[in-house]
């Protein structure tokens, strides 16, 4: 489906003067009822669902990888300072690796990394952190100033602010994968009205 | 318990899809979702009050707000189930999968029917 | 505490008087009353839910209902005071001349405020 006009060019800053639009794979699909703004790339496959906030107007810029899932009312923002080195080695404020879900409510705000096969429960707040490949992270949790090794689990209400918590987290177990594939299939139902 | 920011939603316009019905007083701030997936419906009764920014979606069987219920800015709500009359939930709760009885009041920021796995042993997990 | 049932109210209109300052995203259900008296004023938040039937009154000073905060259906304010940020209110409370912290939670039916005298052998008396 096409994307529709909400995809904007970044409003011109003191500390950037350059116009920069999303590229956008034809193959992505983009609801009307979002806003994805200034330099951000969003690869095949990538579903970006209604009331979400991709705003690369401070931080710049973003990396969405293909087949991630956005789900409604999850806000990518970055902060003007700070970046983290994507997958292919160059710098970003915000990079989401591949098959990952950042799911209903979610707060990315860069410099943040988020690897393949993520999965931000609902209203989980990243900020400042990496979260290594095949993490899972549950509802309502804070990650922030650390970086979780791959494949780690984080319950819901979690706070991981010190290194020495995010190196003391569990690995993800079958049943967590399986509840995170829960979510996502709900979504999948969910899609037909989009479409 | 941490949870982002409530923030101005950019819609001023609700965004309703599937079979929803709302009743014609019941009211529904700037930029709520309502999302009822094929075969499944949401019933939004009289008098009820949706904060903005509040996102109420179904996959399957019903999800229902019976009159007077007041959903706080910033709810969530997931899968079928229903909001009891006169309830009243506190701005960004999260509720998955299930019901809230009538008269009942749930603090702000709140996680109902969750069921993933706790780790007990984690000084940094909270309730 | 026994209170009255709520009813919907004929009238889908909220009904205002006086300076009354109402954030765009905030939302009234049907049947609400805002009503400032001259030389006081009330100050309706972001993201603010107000139930319907619900009757907010100043005389004096300035009544505030701070951001993300939910009154439930048929709450009754009178006199000045704040209600905090994120504080949720459950149905048919009243408060009278007092203010609320952010993020609490008051049952539904509860007083807040009242300094009348209490008889404490009546078995009728409430909490």
């Amino acid at each position: 489906m096409a994307v529709r006009s909400i995809a904007e060019a970044a409003p011109p800053t003191p500390w950037s003067k350059n116009l920069a639009e999303p590229r956008i794979d034809p193959s992505a699909f983009v609801h009307s009822f979002s806003h994805v703004i200034g330099d951000v790339k969003i690869e095949a496959n990538v579903i970006v669902a209604p009331g979400t906030s991709i705003r690369a107007d401070e931080g710049t810029p973003f990396f969405i990888g293909e087949n991630t899932n956005i789900q409604d009312g999850v806000v990518i923002h970055g902060l003007e300072k700070g970046r983290i080195i994507g997958d292919d080695q160059q710098e970003y404020s915000v990079w989401v690796g591949s098959n990952s879900c950042i799911t209903h409510m979610a707060l990315i705000h860069g410099p943040c990394y988020i690897g393949d096969d993520c999965f931000i429960g609902f209203r989980s707040t990243v900020f400042n952190a990496r979260v290594g490949a095949g993490c899972i992270v549950m509802m309502h949790a804070l990650i922030q100033d650390v970086e979780i090794p791959p494949g780690k689990y984080v319950p819901s209400g979690a706070i991981i602010t010190t290194q020495q918590q995010a190196d003391r987290l569990p690995d993800v177990q079958t049943e967590d994968k399986q509840f995170a594939h829960h979510v996502v299939g709900i979504n999948q139902a969910l899609r037909a009205g989009y479409l | 318990m941490s949870v982002p920011p409530l923030r101005l939603s950019h819609n001023f316009d609700a965004y309703i899809s599937g079979e929803v019905i709302i009743h014609p007083s019941a009211v529904l701030a700037p930029g709520v979702i309502l999302q009822a997936a094929p075969n499944s419906k949401i019933i939004i009764g009289s008098g009820v009050c949706i904060g903005m920014g509040s996102i109420l979606k179904v996959h399957e069987g019903t999800l229902e707000v019976e009159t007077g219920a007041n959903l706080g800015a910033g709810f969530l709500m997931v899968g079928k189930g229903k909001i009891g009359a006169n309830a009243c939930i506190g701005s960004a709760t999260t509720i998955f999968n299930c019901s809230v009885e009538p008269g009942q009041v749930v603090a702000p920021g709140s996680v109902l029917g969750d069921t993933s796995r706790q780790i007990s042993d984690l000084t940094t997990a909270t309730d």
